[in-house]
């Protein structure tokens, strides 16, 4: 059981990777439905999620058909109406982005024996992933022009919060709250982010946050 | 059932949305008495919460209520006079998602579970985006995506904190439920590291939502571009909502030993928004953004003072409440000048006092009370701020301090004067109607009376509110 | 009684002096001169004339000369002529003395200024200028007085049992002062080197500008008014040149007035060697003055403990 | 201290009423005249009354706000700067009658009444507030109302910098004072000025420095005083008479209150005090000399008499160091006297050039000249005036320099610093009285005497009743003081009995001193009234003609051949060169036949160009820089969240 997990941690990663390397949006999108429904499958490779109870179940088939169908299914509609294909000229060119993604691997794992005292539990590997997937999310926010692409980082990161939630959380009654907390959120935020996107494809015949620099001082 | 000052909202705004938008109108001023009166029997004891293990009725968030249910009652006045001459064509949607936003900011006041309190201020976010976008103009438009991503990134990293929190509870092998009034009985048995990692991110995640630098980016924005209605709102009650998150988690931080820590990054990053506030405000262009720069400086200055303790968090609170008041009602004020002038350009506002009268009076005195004058409540509160960053040997950050209210008040002064005395050639577009004049001066007034008589029970709750952190008023 | 003839005499002798400086200078410059009491002579012709006031004018250009003359009057009042007591002495009273001058001062510069004429006014802007540093020195001085006598009166300077003179103890310092003193009585009283009464091109005048458009009886009152000033400051030297201690009044008035002729000698001795400075120049004259008694000052904190 | 509060109660009521009844316009004014007079008769029979009777302290307080307490305290040192607040402030609004007489602005004018109540109310608490709260409540509300006062004409960009310095300046001293405050709260734990004793030496030297910096912004101590030039000038002139006249003072209470307050007996407090008097005294006055603007001139000559004001509260620091107690004594007195003397010609000479101002529309004297026939109740009152502010006697400015002089004179026995402060003290008042002489027969001679340079002065005509009326009442009371000081004396030595550290000294050689000026005085007027008689005499059956003034062979003079002001003040300005920049602007002569040419010299204040050259311009240019970070970039805003995280993680 242990070592599948440890598989789905390796294709999160690689799909992290695959991520910061990726010019097409389309691709993009599929790589995050790929990663949605491989984060939302980790709970039940864990020690200490072992007894799963109806709730959380449901709660999880609920989460892979978000993460996995609808929000990417959301997207996918977006980049087939603004009808772009590829992210142009990235802030952070795509092979340094790469190497970036490399780095932060590195960094994670440095933090993550830094912290190893004061884990619960064993799971070096989970922790990386999930730092790695949280910094990798952030960074796509900040090397990315297309205002699709943040959102999509956004997503990423998110994805990291909840491996880093599972991973560190012990299956309490509050566990519920805080998965339930982060549907929510990305249900939620993700559309309004949709209906902006498509606003500003509308207002601006792109979706390039370089026609969102107007506010400033 | 105090959940009822969300409760009612939720359901009025769902109604509004509806009904015909006259009827709506109706429904935003009945919602508003309402959800004054709920609160004011919340305050009263009659009622409290009933989900006692999400909800409380802590005295800081009861003090956020009752200033976010009053402004709301003289925003929604003003609202329905600005609605009907502005021409607004999506008006359920306005009304419906000051409502909600009402609501999602009720709950922030009533939170006491951190996950609650983290959805209820994700919430806010997101029913308060409609409402910047609502000129659909192309500025608006990237102020809310500006507004959404941010905020949203950084309230997902106030989730992680949570975590944190959680985490630092299941270290120390401490079984109790997820509420801040349970946690704070046990703050001491945390574990401290995990503790601290959740309070850096949560005040990183709820500070983006409160405006401290450098996290405000999204502020000046989203203030600037929301109609004026709902800046006030965003300015006089959401900053107040995550500035409750924040200081919830640093009275844990408090309470588990380590407040010296917490009260540095507050002081950190209260100085930071004040000095960031001090050079945007000064040659500042537009106006609604030099109130939102404001704002920017008054959420630091909350913080520096909750930072500083003692004398200072009393002063904080208060400075809080008379934000709030002067705030919302600067901001009112912006928008009759906005309708009158037709611009938010400070350098073709001109000569008010002659040709816009009643909007100069409140603009001016806002002014004044936002910099410290009394009759205005401000004045006290950055007096006892002052003395008590004396009081705790902060001689450093109090010279930064006093060094920035000066500069955004030589900012502030050079934009008010010459929006009010010096010659335009801008011609006045609406006449000022009294029912859009009168709920930023009934604001301003209220900040009056406060300064001239406190009531007991007002004084009794941010004592209380303030215990918790150490802070109390000698002399 | 001593005191009020010893007043009365030194204001009808007051105009004799100046006939020595004018006798003096044509000594030196080989001629006769003019009688020694051609003051006297010209005040009373002025007397009997009538005058013609400017257009321009008002009451302040006739109270020019009435308040200077009085000012000067006042100063005479205050100062132990001839070892005498003064009619009118208290502790403070040079301050007041210095001030009243000022107040003289100040109408004769306004009378000026009242008569529209642009030389007149070039006369007061000068006499105000060189009168801010004048005053400066004089206070320094009234400052090392106060050091060697520890009183602020005229009569305790010089009447006292321990009076301030060169031959006193402290007689060093106090040559610096009378060079001091000289040098700020030819400047108050406009003489050469500082200004030229006897010039006749208005534009190098200070004092005889300003007074261009007074004529009559007005004129007479200046000049006696100018004439006391001058016989203050001398006499003002004279007392710390030499103690007038020697009992019988009318010895110590001999003596006093034997020491102003020779003073006012030496003013018109200075006369006839010097020329008029460029008015650039005379603010360092006065400043040298000043430099002087700073230093005298200045050295008392170590002579005296 | 009822009567006190019901005065400032009247003198509220004065200020509210206007605003209901500003359309009538007279009833208006002559209503809130009543109650004003009423308001300040009441507060000055109470203030005179208090100073009179030795009686103890009067104290009244009030709950506020939960943890406050509005505390007053009616003590001798309060009372007695009262006496100007009282006094000056009706006789500048009775000004105000006719110098405010457009109907048209009647709301405007009605609103510089109440803002005058406040400010006139706002002053008389300020120096009876006796705690920290309370002080500062004051002292912010008068800030305020006067701001409001200054920008009355607001139409005139000028005015608007003049409010926007003011405000500025305000606002910032307050900074300095609060933070003052704060320094005694965290040593003494309260709020009430009881204890500020107990500090800590060192501390006390820290408070009062940022004190004597809160006050001095407001007093007008160089090089904080730029405001006071700008402000001056642009306020109605009522109002330039009273915040010259009393409102600076203020500033002067303050530094006298916090040194009470502090009981500290250190030599330090004194030198700064003196150090800061002798600048600002001589290079107040320079200003003035050079400034061609009436009203700027006085606003300079104002900073001047701070200076000697705080030249003798230096003297009697030093008296009370180094435990000279006539050195003390008299210092102080002369210090309290000028204060009150200030107040009466101050405002006189503001009252004189708001008339000229009124009747010409120009403040600039070289427009002016030949006033004192077109305006001769003016010009008699301004040539008082002038007389009184250059400290000559028989006038009242004299006896509180000769106090000062005096009181500088006993510290000569001094040995060291002492000795040295003082020389320099006498030196420096000495500069300052001549210059102030030239200054003031700058501004007599110039203004009013001589011929008109302009056709707005040739046309002047002599200004309305009220506005005479004040003025030769406060003329006359110049006279009256300087030949009758013995109970304006006394009333300064009452005032000065709360002051703790001086205690009693000898009254005996005080009063001797006093009425032997007094003697002098009427000696002096005697003598001038007779030498005037004897003038008449000679002119008896005399030929007395009337022409033309003689032109020394000039065959046209022109009344533009005059001097100027600025001719009369240069050679002087120039001696004090390098503390006062004055740029000359010369088009020069590079034709044959020279067509229009121009020359102008303008003084510059040198603290107003240094502090905007060095402190300014760069603050604003480095800040200016910093408002990069709001670029409008997305992606680096996310950037700042990161960073500020990574920050905070390290920090851990």
């Amino acid at each position: 059981m242990i070592q599948l997990a440890d598989a789905f941690l390796a294709v999160i990663l690689l799909s992290v990777l695959l991520s910061l390397a990726s010019n097409r949006l389309k691709a993009l999108v599929k790589i995050m439905a790929l990663q949605g429904i491989m984060v939302s499958l980790i709970p039940l490779f864990l020690a200490q999620h072992q007894t799963l109870e109806g709730g959380a179940l449901l709660l999880m088939q609920v989460m892979i058909l978000i993460k996995g169908l609808l929000i990417p299914g959301m997207l996918f509609m977006a980049v087939k109406r603004v009808s772009i294909r590829r992210e142009i000229e990235p802030i952070i060119g795509y092979h340094a982005s790469l190497f970036t993604g490399l780095m932060l691997i590195l960094a994670s794992a440095f933090i993550t024996d830094r912290l190893q005292v004061a884990m619960p539990g064993n799971q070096v590997l989970l922790m990386i992933t999930a730092i790695t997937t949280l910094s990798a999310g952030l960074f796509l926010m900040m090397s990315r022009r297309k205002a699709i692409t943040q959102v999509i980082g956004y997503l990423m990161m998110e994805n990291g919060i909840y491996l880093i939630g599972t991973a560190l959380a012990k299956q309490t009654h509050t566990m519920y709250v805080v998965e339930f907390g982060v549907l929510l959120d990305l249900l939620v935020a993700v559309m309004v982010m949709g209906i902006i996107l498509n606003n500003i494809n509308s207002a601006f015949d792109d979706v390039d946050t370089g026609f969102l620099e107007e506010l400033k001082d | 059932m105090l959940e009822l000052v969300f409760i009612v909202p939720i359901l009025t705004g769902i109604i509004a949305a509806f009904i015909p938008v006259q009827l709506g109108r109706g429904v935003l001023l009945v919602s508003a008495v309402l959800h004054l009166q709920i609160t004011l029997m919340g305050w009263l004891g009659k009622i409290s919460p009933a989900a006692t293990g999400y909800f409380n009725s802590a005295p800081e968030g009861m003090l956020v209520l009752l200033v976010t249910s009053f402004i709301f009652l003289f925003i929604s006045i003003y609202a329905v006079s600005y609605m009907k001459e502005t021409q607004m064509n999506n008006e359920s949607v306005f009304i419906g998602c000051m409502l909600f936003f009402l609501a999602s900011m009720s709950m922030v006041a009533l939170a006491d579970h951190l996950i609650v309190l983290w959805i209820a201020i994700e919430a806010t976010t997101l029913v308060s985006a409609p409402l910047i976008f609502l000129n659909r103009s192309k500025a608006a438009l990237e102020a809310t995506w500006k507004y959404v991503l941010i905020c949203s990134v950084g309230i997902a990293l106030a989730l992680l904190g949570t975590f944190f929190i959680t985490l630092s509870m299941d270290l120390a092998g401490v079984d109790v439920p997820l509420t801040f009034s349970s946690l704070s009985a046990v703050a001491a048995q945390l574990n401290p590291i995990w503790l601290k990692a959740g309070f850096i991110f949560i005040i990183i995640g709820y500070g983006t939502k409160m405006g401290l630098a450098p996290m405000h980016t999204w502020l000046p924005d989203a203030h600037s571009q929301a109609p004026s209605p709902a800046s006030a709102l965003l300015s006089g009650a959401l900053l107040n909502c995550a500035f409750l998150g924040v200081y919830k988690v640093h009275t844990l931080m408090y309470g588990a030993g380590m407040g010296d820590y917490s009260s540095q990054v507050l002081i950190a990053f209260g100085l930071i928004s004040m000095v960031v506030a001090g050079v945007f405000i000064l040659n500042q262009s537009d106006y609604k953004r030099m109130l939102a720069y404001s704002s920017i400086e008054n959420m630091g200055i909350i913080a520096f003072g909750i930072g500083i303790g003692g004398l200072a968090t009393y002063g904080a609170m208060l400075h809080l409440v008379h934000h709030s008041l002067i705030k919302s009602s600067l901001f009112l004020s912006a928008g009759n000048i906005l309708m009158g002038y037709g611009t938010k350009q400070v350098k073709r506002v001109g000569n008010m006092a002659q040709l816009f009268p009643k909007s100069f009076g409140s603009l001016f005195a806002g002014f004044a009370g936002i910099s410290g004058f009394p009759p205005f409540g401000i004045f006290i509160s950055e007096l006892l701020i002052i003395i008590g960053a004396f009081q705790s040997g902060q001689y450093l950050s109090v010279t930064i301090f006093i060094f920035s209210l000066v500069l955004i008040f030589a900012g502030a002064a050079r934009i008010v004067m010459r929006m009010s005395f010096a010659d335009t050639d801008q011609e006045v577009l609406v006449e000022e109607k009294m029912l859009r004049v009168l709920p930023s001066y009934a604001l301003l007034l209220t900040s009056l009376a406060l300064c001239v008589w406190l009531p007991d029970q007002l004084y009794q709750t941010i004592l209380n509110a303030i215990s918790v952190i150490g802070g109390a008023v000698h002399g | 009684m001593e005191s009020i003839i010893s007043f009365g005499i030194a204001m009808l002798a007051a105009p004799l002096f100046p006939g020595v400086i004018l006798k003096m200078k044509a000594f030196w410059a080989g001629k006769k001169g003019p009688p020694l009491l051609i003051k006297y002579y010209t005040f009373f012709k002025l007397l009997k004339k009538g005058s013609v006031y400017s257009n321009s004018t008002t009451f302040v250009f006739k109270m020019g000369p009435t308040v200077s003359l009085g000012a000067a009057i006042m100063a005479l009042l205050f100062f132990p002529l001839g070892g005498t007591a003064p009619i009118l002495a208290f502790e403070g009273d040079v301050i007041l003395i210095f001030y009243m001058l000022a107040l003289g001062r100040f109408f004769t510069i306004c009378a000026a200024l009242d008569t529209a004429s642009p030389f007149e006014g070039m006369g007061a802007a000068r006499e105000a200028y060189y009168s801010t540093l004048a005053e400066a020195t004089v206070f320094v001085i009234l400052v090392l007085f106060y050091r060697l006598s520890g009183a602020l009166s005229f009569a305790e300077f010089f009447s006292g049992p321990a009076p301030i003179t060169v031959m006193g103890p402290a007689g060093a310092l106090l040559l610096l002062v009378i060079v001091s003193l000289f040098m700020v009585l030819l400047t108050e009283n406009s003489r050469v080197p500082v200004d030229d009464p006897a010039t006749h091109l208005e534009l190098t005048m200070i004092h005889e500008v300003m007074i261009l458009d007074h004529s009559g009886p007005d004129l007479a009152l200046i000049e006696l008014g100018a004439f006391y000033k001058l016989f203050f400051y001398a006499a003002f030297i004279t007392h710390i040149l030499h103690p007038l201690q020697y009992g019988a009044p009318w010895v110590n008035g001999l003596v006093f007035y034997g020491i102003m002729a020779l003073i006012y000698a030496a003013v018109g001795l200075t006369e006839s060697i010097m020329a008029r400075f460029r008015m650039n120049l005379v603010p360092k004259f006065i400043l040298t003055s000043f430099a002087l008694v700073f230093f005298a000052t200045i050295l008392t904190m170590g002579v005296i403990k | 201290m009822d009567t006190f509060f019901l005065a400032i109660g009247v003198i509220l009521v004065a200020g509210i009423l206007p605003l209901t009844i500003s359309r009538q316009f007279n009833l208006m004014k002559s209503s809130c005249l009543l109650l004003m007079a009423a308001g300040c008769v009441i507060g000055l029979s109470e203030v005179l009354s208090f100073l009179s009777n030795s009686g103890e302290a009067a104290a009244a307080n009030w709950a506020w706000l939960q943890i406050f307490t509005l505390s007053f305290k009616l003590d001798t040192i309060s009372a007695f700067f009262l006496i100007p607040v009282f006094l000056i402030s009706p006789l500048a609004l009775l000004y105000s009658f006719h110098y405010l007489e457009k109907p048209e602005q009647s709301t405007r004018t009605a609103l510089n009444y109440f803002c005058y109540a406040i400010l006139v109310a706002s002053m008389a608490l300020v120096a009876t507030a006796n705690n920290i709260v309370t002080f500062a409540l004051a002292w912010e509300l008068m800030s305020l109302s006067s701001f409001f006062l200054v920008v009355y004409e607001y139409q005139a960009k000028e005015t608007r910098r003049a409010g926007y310095l003011y405000f500025i300046f305000a606002q910032g001293g307050a900074m300095f004072l609060f933070a003052a405050f704060g320094l005694i709260y965290s040593h003494t734990g309260s709020f009430s000025f009881e204890q500020v004793a107990a500090i800590p030496e060192n501390i006390k030297l820290l408070v009062f420095i940022l004190a004597f910096i809160g006050f001095g912004s407001k007093a007008g101590i160089f090089p904080l005083h730029i405001w006071l030039p700008h402000a001056h000038p642009a306020a109605p002139s009522h109002v330039s008479a009273v915040m010259s006249g009393v409102m600076i003072k203020m500033g002067i209470y303050g530094i006298v209150r916090i040194y009470s307050l502090l009981g500290s007996v250190d030599m330090t407090f004194a030198v700064i005090v003196i150090v800061a008097g002798m600048i600002t005294g001589v290079l107040g006055v320079v200003y003035a000399l050079g400034k061609q603007d009436m009203k700027k001139m006085l606003a300079y000559s104002s900073v001047e008499n701070i200076g000697i004001i705080l030249m003798g509260l230096g003297i009697g620091m030093v008296g009370v160091a180094s435990g000279v107690k006539t050195m003390a004594f008299f210092g102080f007195a002369g210090a309290f006297l000028h204060v009150f003397n200030h107040a009466i010609f101050k405002s006189l000479l503001f009252m004189g050039a708001g008339a000229v101002l009124h009747k010409t529309g120009t403040r600039s004297i070289n427009q002016l000249g030949g006033l004192m026939k077109r305006m001769p109740t003016t010009g008699r009152s301004f040539l008082a005036g002038s007389i009184a502010i250059s400290g000559l006697p028989p006038f009242n400015g004299f006896i509180g320099e000769f106090l000062i002089y005096f009181g500088a004179f006993q510290g000569l026995g001094l040995h060291g610093l002492p000795f040295v402060l003082t020389t320099l003290t006498i030196i420096s008042l000495a500069v300052v009285g001549g210059l102030a002489t030239a200054c003031f027969t700058k501004a007599v001679g110039l203004a009013f005497l001589g011929e008109p340079r302009s056709e707005a002065a040739a046309k002047a005509d002599e200004a309305g009743f009220t506005m005479q009326l004040v003025m030769v009442l406060l003329a006359a009371s110049c006279l009256l003081i300087g030949i009758f000081p013995e109970p304006f004396v006394q009333l300064a030595f009452n005032g000065m009995r709360d002051l703790n550290l001086v205690g009693a000294a000898d009254p005996g050689l005080f009063l001797t001193l006093v009425r032997n000026i007094a003697m002098t005085a009427s000696l002096f007027l005697a003598l001038i009234i007779g030498i005037t008689l004897l003038r008449r005499m000679l002119y008896v059956r005399k030929q007395v003609e009337r022409g033309p003034t003689w032109g020394c062979g000039f065959t046209q003079p022109t009344v533009r051949m005059q001097y100027t002001g600025t001719s009369y003040a240069m050679s002087m300005v120039d001696f004090y060169r390098p503390f006062v920049p004055a740029k000359t602007v010369y088009s020069g002569i590079s034709k044959i036949f020279p067509g229009l040419t121009t020359y102008e010299t303008r003084v510059e204040d040198l603290a107003e160009k240094y502090i905007h050259r060095g402190l300014i311009r760069p603050l604003v240019k480095y800040l200016h820089k910093l408002r990069w970070i709001q670029h409008g970039k997305i992606q680096l805003y996310i950037g700042y969240i990161v960073l500020a995280i990574v920050a905070l993680l390290i920090f851990i």
